[in-house]
């Protein structure tokens, strides 16, 4: 089960070098946004599952960061006519700086109180968000689009650009995120999640690895904002509203919070699922609805994890670990 | 008001749809089969949650002109087929669905019957994938009036802010003086529509009176289930006249949750979105002698042909028309002209025909509409502004604004904000 | 930011009494959605994000009733009783499965019936914005005090309020139902130790819960629009008072409710374009300072 | 020497150790016995900085812990084990020895390698091989045996390197023949490692037969303390004990 990171690394190459010659066996501009899209929301639910699945903090405003990621990167686009390397580096550093200072006070509560005070944070950024138009464009969100300047011979405003850059930005941050639920820092996270006071007794400082966890997967989801808004060409209040939050939740909850690609896997589902009702029915939500009932009701947790489940309990498993002993 | 519902009209209504207008066309003589292959549409606007009736009452208004247009041919030659999709008011959702109409749909027109934030990122899929695309209903004015914005393939054929702040400005000037109404107040919700199109009544209410004076501001969040406090703020300023852009829903609580304050007995009520049957016909205890703009009325313009297409749209949907059903009425009517004009159903050459395109609707002021070439937006509509009675036709007579003012004044307003 | 009109307000005795006014008939109807939300989270552990979905249904419940029966006062019991017995079944089919699950499993299966219940308003009364209309016993012109005015109907609004709030803190003070309700939510172990048939007790907690978020769309009917969805705003922001007062406390709730009401009545004065941003800093900083709130006990 | 001098402490109002002055000298095997509710866990909770004393101190070799973070107290070398197995239910068993030392060894918030890390494997087996757990090192947590968890209790405190181990109750929940086996492999380890020990037990045949010193407490005071020998003839013990149902025959 545990993977070098050189072998992650060489499974992110494959799978960056597939995507990106996918296009030109299979030319289908629906598949290229659907893949950008996909990108936004699977870096932003999976950072999040770094926090609800490894850390055991449910958060609900995550989507914060989200937010402060697509804003962050559009205004500094817009205003300052920088690069987009060093937009997107500054972006990071906006995320993680806020994301240190929300989560310095957040991380000290546990459970529900610790999901309310995230939740509280992020409304109070999104009234700031509609409050301060001159700088936010207020409800209206940032309009006029956000430049795309060429950099290293790559022009994002080419969807073909965009697409491969986000699937890099992708797989790239999957690899990360991948590696840091592996190293002994992931473990100790685990560690938090299963015991806190025992963690505590050996050692842990709690506290403090939560923060970090809180911070990382803030970038993450940051990331996730900047993907969205090279997409729409724009940011919007919607991205930092706690309905962007539950959507992140949602996502995590239909994919499963037990393995790593989980989230990944719930994104698809439910950007199908959203894709593909929205066609057919305006009565979207009684379809979704009558969805979620079945995966909490039905399957009782995520796809991944009802998977996972049925494959440890497959005859096939049982009778080669009774093998193993 | 009667409460009727379709189910939405699907997929496959609109294909059998068309296939008959199909068969219609092979019949005809005249047309060659080559020439039928549909054109498809697409139409990104709300179909759910709290403004659904946005999305729905745009839909019956262009279904109810695409009939027609197929019955008469269609865009030169090709029936019309309206893709219509759900963006559940989100702006990136609003993008995405416009891309996808185009990209996997096949689209060749977008009807973008968004909200504003919604148009915005409509106007830049717009921009990107360079598709012809006519703005529904957005009002805010610098969608077409700001040159950064503007786009060879985009246009708007809806009422605009500025046009609305102006002729209200004029018309409650007009009123301040006759009632000798010094002391204002504003009410209007929280956000980016609410503040403009106050800020722009209120410059323009100074523009005609100039002794006039805002005493006091209240900004109720956008759908804001109670209006108490605010209500009972106005109380307190008592003010002579009260401004208000609230809309719909958030309207008709404020009306009733006012009414038992006897708030409208106190002051005179400029309420510019009063004047829609959406409004107009869910207060129950709708008060005597509020102002408001003309949203949608049949009673104006008071011409036969604007009440007919009224009853022709209520028989076809059981429902009152909408401010939002006339302006996508509009854009079918002016796609079928351009159309005729470039004789093609190309969305480029179609553009280039929209540019300065002049046709006869009811909507018009004296019966017709224009598209101004040099910011691809419409004017000549029908505006105006009336009082209220309780019961049907809610508002009888409608004032109307007057063109050449507004047409002087919206270019001083152009040359302030540098778009000139 | 109009600090000015907010210190002259405060030096001007109509002002304060307006305005304490109005942010007590906010902060009623805010009670009434967010005991039922702190009850059920009291026993339950559950935070139940169907409630504003409760009293969407008891709005719509009254407009409906309304119209066939023309009587208001047959129209709250039959809206609060509808949306009790909504209460009960949603609980006894649905939730009821989920006990004891990862509280996100919960918080799926709700959003869903938010989802769900929007559409289903949405089929049976349609899309558009609905109002009831005023009933005729309260169209009278308001009854002025002291320069300030009070709506006759307002007065009814928050007389009955007032008085559901004490017999709901009758009913949990001193009936055997109330001791169990508080025994539990003080220590959740106690359901086996007592021997509680725990599925009356929870269908009837939710029942409970929906009975007065009914009630209190009832009583918003005649002057709150209808529209799906409109349980969304109610839910957030009986939320934020149940997470001020502490979830589980009906007296929180009632604290609570009467703050938000005064935050939204006098921030419309001084701040009337952040008047919703300094409920969410009120809730930030209660947060910060007692995490369970400002009359909540550490869960067990 | 761990001491305790005049250690109180109360819970509204309700005094759950008052005035407590006891001596656990280095290397003793030292049993706390003494009825429900006399204070014993309280007391642990104390010394491990769980509860912060009321007044009173606790001395380890000079230094006073009170008032020190729990993570200071486990620095200066006292663990403890818990009365309910306090373990990491989704770890296996060598996963949670390896995050465990790893913890111990300041190196949790390592963030540029994979788990594990190969320099804290040896300590996790060494530890693992002590307690008899090794065979069990890839079983999930959760599916061990309840021995076996409260056993993988004992490993994840001998992790921390103690000079004082405090076992809550080591044997709570057993059966007999389990019993028996959790305490040899106790009394091995304090053989073989010379670390204090001091462990809260019910079973009067398991206290008399390896404690090399008992301390009675009752009611959050000391009732008694000394050898077993003294112990089993103190009639204030055998009173508080013959009037408890717990009385096990002294």
């Amino acid at each position: 089960m545990r993977h070098s990171f050189r072998r992650d690394m060489i499974i992110g190459a494959i799978a960056v070098t597939a995507l990106v010659l996918l296009p030109l066996v299979w030319p289908n501009k629906a598949f290229i946004d659907f893949t950008i899209r996909g990108a936004s929301f699977a870096l932003f639910a999976t950072s999040l599952n770094l926090l609800v699945g490894y850390g055991g903090m449910v958060s609900f405003g995550h989507g914060m960061f989200f937010g402060l990621g697509a804003y962050s990167f559009g205004l500094l686009m817009q205003r300052t006519g920088m690069s987009i390397p060093a937009a997107f580096a500054l972006t990071i550093v906006v995320t993680a700086a806020v994301a240190l200072a929300v989560g310095a006070i957040c991380v000290r509560l546990k459970e529900i109180y610790f999901a309310f005070l995230t939740l509280a944070f992020q409304m109070f950024l999104y009234s700031l968000v509609i409050l301060w138009v001159p700088l936010t464009g207020g409800d209206q969100g940032l309009r006029g689009g956000i430049p795309r300047p060429s950099f290293l011979g790559i022009d994002l405003a080419d969807q073909r650009q965009l697409y491969i850059a986000s699937c890099v930005l992708l797989v790239g941050g999957l690899i990360l995120m991948h590696h840091i639920v592996e190293s002994p820092f992931g473990y100790t996270l685990r560690m938090i999640r299963d015991n806190a006071t025992r963690a505590a007794f050996l050692g842990v400082e709690v506290f403090r690895i939560k923060l970090v966890a809180f911070v990382l997967a803030g970038i993450f989801g940051g990331i996730g904002g900047v993907i969205m808004s090279l997409f729409v060409s724009g940011a919007y209040p919607e991205f930092a509203n706690w309905t962007m939050s539950g959507e992140a939740v949602f996502i995590v909850m239909l994919g499963g919070i037990s393995t790593f690609f989980g989230p990944v896997v719930g994104t698809v589902i439910l950007l199908l699922l959203n894709d593909v009702v929205t066609r057919f029915t305006e009565y979207y939500g009684l379809t979704l609805g009558a969805i979620i009932l079945l995966f909490a009701l039905g399957l009782r947790r995520g796809l991944t994890d009802f998977l996972l489940d049925y494959w440890r309990r497959s005859p096939w498993v049982l009778a080669a670990a009774k093998r193993g002993r | 008001m009667a409460t009727h519902r379709r189910s939405g009209i699907n997929r496959r209504a609109v294909i059998k749809g068309a296939t008959a207008t199909a068969i219609g066309i092979m019949a005809a003589p005249m047309i060659s089969r080559a020439q039928a292959k549909p054109i498809k549409i697409g139409m990104p606007t709300i179909l759910s949650g709290r403004v659904a009736q946005l999305g729905t009452s745009s839909r019956n208004g262009v279904m109810l002109e695409v009939d027609k247009v197929n019955a008469a041919g269609g865009l030169a030659g090709r029936p019309i087929e309206m893709v219509i999709r759900d963006s559940k008011g989100q702006p990136q959702e609003a993008a995405r669905v416009a891309r996808e109409l185009v990209n996997s749909d096949g689209c060749e027109i977008l009807i973008d019957a968004e909200a504003s934030s919604g148009a915005f990122a409509v106007h830049e899929v717009a921009r990107d994938l360079k598709v012809l695309c006519l703005h529904t209903n957005s009002e805010t004015s610098s969608l077409t009036a700001d040159p950064k914005q503007r786009i060879a393939n985009a246009f708007r054929t809806c009422r605009q802010g500025i046009h609305d702040s102006i002729v209200g400005g004029a018309y409650a000037a007009k009123v301040a003086n006759a009632k000798k109404l010094a002391k204002w107040m504003t009410c209007s919700p929280d956000y980016a529509y609410g503040r403009d199109t106050t800020a722009q009544f209120v410059e323009y209410l100074k523009h005609f009176k100039s002794d006039v004076e805002v005493v006091s501001e209240a900004w109720p969040k956008l759908f804001q289930p109670d209006y108490t406090e605010v209500i009972t703020k106005i109380l307190q300023t008592k003010p002579q006249a009260l401004y208000s852009c609230l809309w719909g829903g958030d309207l008709t609580s404020f009306i009733e949750q006012g009414n038992i304050y006897a708030l409208f007995t106190q002051t005179e009520t400029f309420a510019v979105n009063m004047a829609d049957y959406t409004a107009l016909t869910v207060v129950k205890n709708l008060p005597k002698g509020i102002h408001s703009g003309n949203r949608y009325i049949k009673t104006f313009p008071t011409t036969p042909q604007n009440a007919s297409w009224a009853d022709a749209y209520r028989a076809k949907f059981n429902e009152y028309p909408t401010n939002w059903s006339w302006q996508n009425a509009t854009a079918i009517n002016f796609l079928a002209a351009a159309a005729k004009k470039a004789n093609t159903a190309d969305g480029a050459k179609i553009a280039e025909a929209l540019r300065g395109l002049t046709i006869d609707s009811p909507f018009g002021s004296n019966g017709k509409l224009t598209i101004r070439a040099e910011d691809q937006t419409l004017v000549g509509y029908a505006i105006g502004w009336g009082t209220t009675i309780p019961t049907e036709p809610y508002v009888p007579a409608v004032t109307a604004g007057d063109w050449k003012q507004i047409f002087e004044l919206e270019t001083a307003w152009k040359k302030k904000n540098g778009y000139l | 930011m109009d600090i000015a009109s907010l210190v002259s307000c405060f030096g001007s005795a109509a002002c304060v009494v307006t305005q304490v006014t109005s942010g007590l008939i906010i902060g009623m109807l805010l009670f009434l959605v967010a005991a039922g939300l702190t009850l059920i989270f009291g026993v339950l552990k559950v935070i139940n994000f169907t409630h504003g979905s409760f009293y969407m249904l008891g709005a719509y419940f009254a407009l409906t009733i309304f119209k066939l029966s023309d009587s208001y006062v047959l129209t709250l019991f039959g809206a609060a009783f509808g949306t009790a017995l909504v209460g009960l079944v949603f609980e006894r089919l649905f939730m009821s499965r989920v006990y004891g699950q990862n509280m996100l499993m919960q918080l799926l299966v709700c959003y869903g019936f938010i989802l769900i219940f929007d559409d289903v308003v949405k089929i049976v009364w349609g899309a558009e914005f609905r109002s009831m209309g005023m009933p005729a016993l309260f169209q009278v012109p308001p009854i002025f005090v002291a320069g300030g005015v009070v709506p006759p109907f307002y007065l009814f609004l928050v007389g009955v309020t007032v008085v559901i709030g004490g017999l709901l803190w009758l009913v949990i003070e001193r009936t055997r139902f109330g001791k169990i309700v508080r025994a539990v939510a003080h220590n959740p172990s106690m359901v086996s130790v007592l021997g509680i048939n725990t599925g009356i007790l929870y269908g009837m907690v939710f029942a409970l819960g929906g009975l007065l978020a009914g009630f209190a769309g009832a009583l918003a009917a005649p002057v709150r629009s209808l529209t799906p969805g409109m349980g969304f705003s109610i839910l957030i922001e009986s939320f934020i008072v149940t997470v001020i007062g502490g979830m589980g406390s009906i007296v929180g709730a009632f604290v609570g409710a009467l703050l938000i009401g005064l935050i939204r009545t006098f921030g419309s004065v001084g701040f009337p374009l952040f008047t919703e941003g300094l409920m969410y800093l009120f809730m930030v900083l209660v947060l910060i300072a007692k995490p369970t709130g400002l009359f909540g006990k550490e869960i067990a | 020497m761990l001491t305790i001098e005049r250690l109180s402490k109360s819970f509204d109002g309700i005094a759950a150790i008052s005035d407590v002055t006891l001596e656990f000298p280095t290397g003793s095997l030292t049993a706390v016995i003494g009825p429900n509710g006399a204070g014993k866990t309280t007391l642990f909770n104390l010394i491990s900085g769980a509860f912060k004393a009321d007044a009173g101190r606790v001395m380890l070799d000079g230094i006073d812990l009170v008032g020190l973070a729990r993570a200071e107290i486990v620095r200066c070398g006292i663990a403890r084990a818990f009365q309910v197995a306090s373990i990491f239910p989704s770890f296996t068993v060598e996963e949670t020895l390896n995050a465990a030392v790893q913890a111990h060894r300041g190196r949790a918030a390592v963030l540029d390698r994979r788990f594990p890390l190969a320099e804290c494997c040896e300590r996790a087996h060494e530890v693992m091989d002590m307690l008899g757990l090794a065979k069990e090192a890839d079983t999930l947590s959760a599916r061990l045996s309840h021995g076996d968890q409260k056993l993988l209790d004992v490993a994840l405190a001998l992790v921390l390197q103690p000079r004082v181990l405090l076992l809550d109750e080591p044997t709570a929940g057993m059966g007999p023949d389990e019993r028996w086996q959790m305490i040899e492999r106790v009394y091995r380890l304090w053989e073989r490692e010379k670390m204090t020990v001091v462990f809260i037990e019910h079973d009067m045949d398991i206290v008399f037969k390896i404690a090399n010193s008992i301390r009675v407490l009752c009611y959050g005071r000391v009732l008694a303390e000394g050898t077993p020998d003294q112990i089993r003839g103190n009639a204030d013990v055998i009173a508080a004990y013959l009037g408890t149902e717990d009385g096990a025959n002294p």
